[in-house]
């Protein structure tokens, strides 16, 4: 039974990993962009840690009662990840709102536009 | 909302007790879950929901925004100070082991001082995004009236 | 966990997609603590559905804007998504089982994590500060450039601001 | 405690410390002064640490971190790529920073220049960190701790564009930094292990099952997302255009080319050329992709108006000149590629270093920088003629005339191509040499040929309000501008005469990795 579930679990991941990527990279909209970009890191977190696990195994946290412990490597990397994902989160929401204050607007087409706008109005003048 | 006594009274309560927690988190971390990050996320959001209801402008009193930005710079300078300790006691960089004479006793030391660091610098970080985005939103004048 | 992410697909109500963004990550979570990692699972939780969710309520307080209708049929982004799903299967399909204690993760190096040299029962603590201690410090780092960032983009306009309201 | 010995340690600590300090102090002077301590602590270093791996034997040195052996530390491990590399970064950012201190002043507001220079010491200190590191994961972190940094320093430009194109290359970089991290993470399924050295012996007994075959491809896409390799190259001309000068010069000699040698690092020394060149359509997939891009980002960037822009899409096209001499795969072929990794660098330094001089002259304290359109520069080597004679040597050293450090390079990836009996590739890097002669004949007809235009034409209403810049350029660029600048230029002319550091390095650097990939 155990080989038959054994790849569900990447399965899974890979479904979260794309509908991740594909919120990055179809929306238009930078808040949502960068909530896609955390959905897409949090899967790859499963990636990691999925394998780590060891049926009847439990926490890495040693003491005389337990002798299976799942595998403590990946946790510290995820753990690393993690942090490494919020600061880029909250690096993106503060250059969402100066984007907003700058341009009056989040969504990609609409900077776009505006840009394009702006750059036709100079080669005018020029 | 500043005016709620409810809210002042249990926040009054609560928040010695998250502060509590956090310190619970980081120093525990040898033998449970939790560590510096944690700590420093927990320590963070204990003084957050101090600005939350006693208005930003006096949790700026209690930790204004010069003590902030030192605290993030100060963790990393303490993080990597233990590996310069550790260069200077003849080790390798963030060698542990020559922090104390008993090597694993070194370890300890090295990682008390390691996990101090990583809790100070992040919440730094926590409490000044959370006062860079508050100041933006105008959040005192909200509270105020 | 499959839905929420669905939904947060299809909606366009950003406040909506941000709730369902903490939820996604608490759910996760919870996956992280069947799979025993505690560490992990406790800063998801306060991560992934505390600060993210946090920030992004911020933001989102500070755009206050809807969703616009995409403009043009997201086949590109379609087809990029379906190419990479193709490649991550045929990957996954390669991988060790499920559990499988002969796996190559649970052969090399961790042995000897687990003879515990530094201590300190918790071994995530032990490898996160100590083995893997240079890790910790580059993210530290991170951490730090994020907030130092934050400081550079988000204080011009606040002085700025500061200087007409006076 | 020998100094020597820790070397290594303290190549990346240095500027990595200063960053903290320099936000503790909160004074712009004191800032510059320390980062610059750090930065140029830095380049003596990598230069010491290029002197001692001559003296070894097996050319390696590896320090482990925290004293843990590797697998179950962190190591670090310089090889002579690796200490190459590290002179290029080191030296250009020793070089940028004085630079910076009189360009930043007119292009960045007082009270974020001590965060400027924090921030630049810590995209400083996560590129040294990529370089010398012997971890996988440890990669990851620094590559983050460098592109966080680099965001910001984008986003620091005056233009608003500034903050999309920074947006824009967050949201890229991170994609591409999460592929990295799936890469890394089914070689570390695989394998169990986390040290690139151990990693590649045990690689050998999974060698091409499906998931190693996967991890190179995302390790492919996500490295080539960072390094800018044409059709993921959408965030590099807007980043280049709207960034500060001196981050601009920065990041154009030294980021993209720390990606190509991740890229290297993990072809050679973990998968092994074996692997990368015999199982999968790799190779012929990267020359094509170089070909293009030397071709599609030549003619774009002749047909830009905007002098950055221009230099930004020629940065895209010289990407496809390195990765064309990886995919060849001789010894010949990755010595080319370093040796343009590095002439290509200290070139492109120079002339962003010079537009930055323009820039700077021709903006005002405060005020939003003008965009240097060709109309604009008209006449201009009448005015700032040293400038524009730097930026002409340069652009030959691009082009690749005999003389200058380009020309090495091209010289040496010729050799690869007839060597692997690829006539016609001859042909197509010589046509793409011509393309970039147009490129800088536009600058040079603009800057010597052209007329300055009357002040009345330039004084047309601005279109911006804030833009009061809009004036005829009136001297020469400051001298403290000027130097750093020269300095650059005259790299490029002495490593196109003596070849002895550059192409000797890279002989040695090529001859390990072929020689330990196997």
């Amino acid at each position: 039974m155990l080989s038959q579930f054994s790849h569900l679990s990447y399965v899974i991941t890979v479904f979260l990993m794309i509908a991740g990527l594909f919120i990055v990279i179809a929306r238009g909209n930078l808040i949502k962009k960068l909530i896609g970009l955390s959905v897409f890191q949090t899967s790859v977190y499963l990636l990691y840690l999925a394998p780590g696990k060891l049926l009847g195994g439990t926490a890495p946290i040693l003491s005389a009662q337990f002798t299976v412990y799942s595998n403590p490597l990946p946790h510290v990397l995820i753990l690393t990840a993690i942090v490494v994902g919020v600061a880029t989160l909250a690096l993106g929401l503060a250059l969402a709102v100066r984007i907003r204050e700058a341009y009056g607007s989040i969504e990609e087409d609409e900077i776009l536009a505006k840009d394009n706008a702006f750059e036709n109005l100079q080669e005018k003048h020029a | 909302m500043k005016n709620d006594l409810v809210l002042r009274v249990v926040g009054k309560l609560l928040i010695p007790f998250i502060l509590l927690f956090a310190l619970y988190v980081q120093f525990h971390g040898d033998f449970g879950p939790g560590g510096g990050f944690q700590a420093g996320v927990i320590f963070a959001s204990g003084i957050i929901f101090y600005a939350l209801i006693f208005g930003l402008a006096n949790a700026r009193k209690l930790m204004p925004d010069w003590l902030v930005e030192s605290l993030l710079a100060s963790g990393v300078l303490i993080y990597a100070g233990v590996g310069i300790a550790g260069l200077l006691l003849g080790g390798n960089y963030l060698d542990y082991f020559v922090l104390d004479s008993d090597p694993v006793h070194g370890q300890h030391r090295g990682i008390f001082w390691v996990e101090a660091g990583v809790a100070i610098t992040v919440c730094g970080v926590m409490l000044k995004i959370f006062y860079m985005f508050a100041s933006r939103a105008n959040f005192d004048a909200r509270t105020d009236d | 966990m499959a839905l929420t992410v669905l939904a947060l697909v299809r909606t366009r109500k950003l406040f909506a997609a941000v709730i369902l963004s903490g939820v996604y990550s608490f759910l996760m979570a919870t996956v992280m603590l069947t799979l025993d990692a505690v560490d992990v699972a406790m800063t998801e939780a306060a991560v992934g559905a505390g600060i993210s969710t946090v920030l992004l309520l911020g933001a989102l307080y500070l755009c206050k804007s809807e969703e616009a209708k995409p403009a043009h049929r997201p086949w590109l982004p379609l087809a990029v998504s379906v190419s990479t799903a193709a490649i991550l299967i045929y990957g996954a399909m390669g991988l060790p089982d499920f559990a499988d204690p002969k796996s190559p993760i649970h052969q090399n190096v961790v042995p000897r994590y687990m003879e515990n040299e530094v201590d300190v029962p918790n071994v995530v603590t032990a490898v996160l500060a100590s083995f893997r201690g240079y890790d910790t410090l580059g993210e530290t780092t991170v951490v730090f450039t994020a907030g130092a960032g934050i400081i550079a983009l988000l204080r011009r306009r606040k002085s700025k601001r500061d200087d007409n309201e006076k | 405690m020998s100094l020597e010995q820790h070397l290594p340690a303290l190549q990346v600590i240095l500027p990595l410390v200063s960053a903290p300090l320099a936000v503790l102090l909160r004074h712009g002077g004191f800032a510059f002064a320390i980062v610059t301590a750090g930065s140029w602590a830095a380049f003596a270093i990598a230069i010491g640490l290029w002197l001692q791996i001559g003296t070894i034997d097996g050319g390696i040195i590896s320090y482990q971190i925290g004293s843990w052996a590797p697998p179950w530390g962190i190591e670090y491990r310089v090889d002579r790529l690796a200490s190459f590399v590290l002179v290029l970064v080191s030296g250009i950012a020793a070089l940028v920073l004085p630079w910076s201190r009189a360009s930043i002043t007119r292009e960045i507001p007082e009270d974020l220049h001590y965060l400027y220079y924090a921030m630049f010491a810590l995209c400083l200190a996560g590129l040294l960190g990529i370089t010398i590191t012997g971890d996988a994961f440890n990669i990851f972190v620094f590559l983050e701790i460098s592109s966080l940094a680099t965001y910001v320093l984008i986003a620091l430009g005056r233009d608003r564009r500034a903050l999309a194109a920074a947006f824009q290359y967050l949201i890229m970089g991170s994609i591409g930094a999460t592929f990295i991290v799936i890469g890394i993470g089914f070689l570390y399924l695989m394998t169990g292990t986390l040290n690139l050295a151990d990693m590649a012996i045990r690689l050998r007994d999974v060698e091409s099952t499906r998931s190693v075959l996967a991890a190179l491809a995302f390790l492919t896409v996500g490295i080539s997302l960072k390094m800018a390799l044409f059709p993921l190259h959408q965030w590099l001309p807007n980043a280049y255009t709207y960034a500060p000068s001196a981050v601009t010069a920065f990041l154009a000699a030294t980021a993209t080319k720390v990606s190509v040698y991740v890229l290297i690092r993990f072809y050679y020394s973990v998968f092994g050329d074996s692997l990368v060149f015999d199982q999968l359509p790799l190779p012929q997939i990267m020359l094509w992709l170089s070909l293009i891009a030397m071709f599609a980002a030549s003619a774009i960037a002749i047909s830009q108006d905007n002098l950055k822009r221009l230099f930004a899409y020629s940065s895209v096209g010289q990407i496809g000149y390195i990765t064309l001499g990886l995919s060849f795969g001789s010894i010949n072929g990755l010595t080319a590629s370093i040796v343009h990794l590095f002439n290509h660098g200290i070139a492109k330094g120079a002339i962003f270093l010079l537009i930055g001089g323009i820039v700077a002259v021709t903006t005002h304290r405060g005020g939003a920088p003008a965009a240097l359109t060709f109309d604009r520069l008209a006449g201009l080597s009448k005015r700032m003629p040293l400038t524009c004679f730097g930026i002409v040597i340069s652009g030959l050293s691009l082009i690749g005339v005999p003389g200058t450090a380009g020309f090495i390079s091209k010289w040496f990836l010729i050799v690869a191509a007839l060597e692997q009996g690829q006539y016609w590739l001859v042909g197509a890097i010589l046509t793409s040499s011509l393309l970039a002669v147009a490129y800088v004949w536009r600058f040079v007809e603009a800057a010597y040929f052209r007329s300055p235009a009357s002040p009345e034409k330039i004084d047309s209403p601005a279109v911006n309000p804030e833009n009061e810049a809009k004036k005829p350029i009136a001297a020469e660029a400051p001298l403290s501008l000027l130097v750093p600048a020269w300095l650059l230029v005259g790299a490029t002319i002495w490593f196109g005469l003596d070849t002895s550091f550059t192409v000797g390095s890279a002989l040695e650097a090529a001859q390990q990795l072929l020689g330990t990939g196997k």
